[in-house]
């Protein structure tokens, strides 16, 4: 059902992947907004695996802005891997994409990116 | 709605959803169903959901100063040349459409001075009104101090 | 609705649509959403679909002699006992309730002399009925003649 | 998106397949009704593959028995190919699956089916 929602973490080499299911709005960036920052907690880079996300609106970027641009103060990245040309869509209509989120399309592009412009968490 | 239909006349769906957060995702799903129907392609499906989501959001966030006795209600006008209309309408605060237009992003997250420090308050993006005016062919906003608002949104495949 | 929200009353979506099989699909999707929201397995979801789709089929093909302006209403109450219910209304002929749940099947595809000759009428089988109320909890039927049908139906997580 | 209604034709063997996709409702059922009935006029025996529908209530049902009765009047036969337990319940709760309809959840299954019950296609 489309409407269902969840999140899982998992962690790939040394940074964590928040993967999530479903659709991001008002009623559930909530969530997601609390699972990035329990991750972020640990770490400071985070990727977030919106492969399996059909559907995302201004609210759920709102939450996603938020946790990269706290990254971004904090010199380390958040990485959203995304492939579904409806959701880059968004990202890119809100001029996110270029700014404080990288959006990639593969899990090892996310890493090389994050490891390029964050910074590894070996350094901390 | 369909080729099969002979109909010459606009057709109505109403929704009415309590003020929370919970029936956005309902009214996206009885949008996308309509839009589906009438053949619209996916990518249309896709923007029309995203419009009728961002103002079935403002109207949640920003209407009420208490949501919870208060509703809103949606109506999708089906048009016989194949144009979607869609109503929003909910009955409380307002607000000054054009001011915020102008104003829009001033305390989004991604100004420099934005306080990202509590992260249960989310600053806005200020992007809402924007995407339902470049998602949708025709986008009004009409909205009475203490009265309330209303969106309407069309789109013709 | 969820284990997010605190709320203890009784919140409804209310969904109004031309008497017109186009918007049963409609109909069945606003009501998987609701359902799906409020956690109801999967089985059971399509159970509240089928039981949707049987009271607002009938509807359109029973309730009326003209139906090209007439509506059908679907309210749907979700009770804080995780208990949806769904109240499916026409305004048009209604019908003998008793007398129609003695005689059914009578004229159906599957008695011996039921006539299969015209490919455009497709007699029913009668089961619209007999499938709310197996698939349901809770169903009831008041109909008066001349002034249109109310099927009350719920099921509880 | 689910609202989506498809029909298409192929033929195994001597046995017409009518694929159905979608929903089958008050809305759908008249063209599957159409279909079926202009696929039963060069053949008797008709097999019904609902491997991708995902809804049917007793409108859909209705017209399936409609057309597997004709068939069996006529010394032919019908068959479903059905493996999604929520549709297969519903011909099970209608009585039908026992009577003038064949469920089966294979096409392979289905083929002999129909030899055994409807009687091949040669004989006409
Ligand atoms: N239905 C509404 N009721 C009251 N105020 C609203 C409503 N819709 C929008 N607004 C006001 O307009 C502003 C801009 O909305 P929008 O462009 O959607 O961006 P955002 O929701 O990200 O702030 C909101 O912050 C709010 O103050
Ligand atoms: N909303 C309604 N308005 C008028 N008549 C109805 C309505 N619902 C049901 N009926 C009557 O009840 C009969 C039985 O309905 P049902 O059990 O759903 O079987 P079926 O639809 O297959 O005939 C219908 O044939 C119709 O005469």
């Amino acid at each position: 059902m489309s409407l269902d929602f969840k999140i899982h973490i998992t962690t790939n080499e040394i940074i964590p992947i928040v993967h999530v299911n479903g659709e991001i709005d008002v009623y559930t960036s909530n969530e997601l907004n609390q699972s990035i920052a329990n991750v972020g907690e640990q770490n400071p880079n985070i990727i977030l695996d919106l492969t399996n996300v059909h559907f995302i609106d201004s609210t759920g970027l709102g939450v996603i802005a938020f946790n990269a641009e706290k990254c971004r103060r904090a010199g380390s990245a958040l990485c959203v891997i995304c492939d579904k040309p409806q959701i880059r869509k968004v990202f890119d209509a809100s001029g996110l994409s270029g700014k404080s989120v990288l959006v990639v399309e593969e899990e090892t592009e996310a890493i090389s990116a994050i490891q390029t412009r964050g910074g590894s968490n070996d350094n901390n | 709605m369909t080729t099969t239909e002979t109909s010459k006349r606009v057709e109505t769906v109403n929704l009415s959803i309590p003020c929370a957060s919970d029936y956005v995702g309902v009214v996206r799903l009885a949008v996308s169903g309509i839009a589906t129907r009438m053949n619209f392609s996916i990518e249309e499906i896709e923007d029309i959901k995203i419009a009728v989501s961002e103002a079935c959001t403002n109207a949640v966030q920003y209407a009420y100063d208490d949501p919870s006795n208060s509703r809103v209600e949606i109506e999708c006008h089906l048009h016989p040349e194949q144009k979607l209309e869609i109503v929003i309408i909910d009955t409380g605060n307002g607000f000054d459409v054009e001011a915020t237009a102008k104003s829009k992003q001033e305390n989004s997250i991604l100004s420099e001075d934005a306080n990202l420090d509590d992260p249960n308050s989310v600053p806005s993006l200020g992007l809402g009104m924007t995407f339902i005016k470049s998602l949708m062919d025709e986008a009004e906003f009409i909205s009475q101090p203490g009265k309330g608002t209303t969106v309407r949104m069309a789109k013709t495949i």
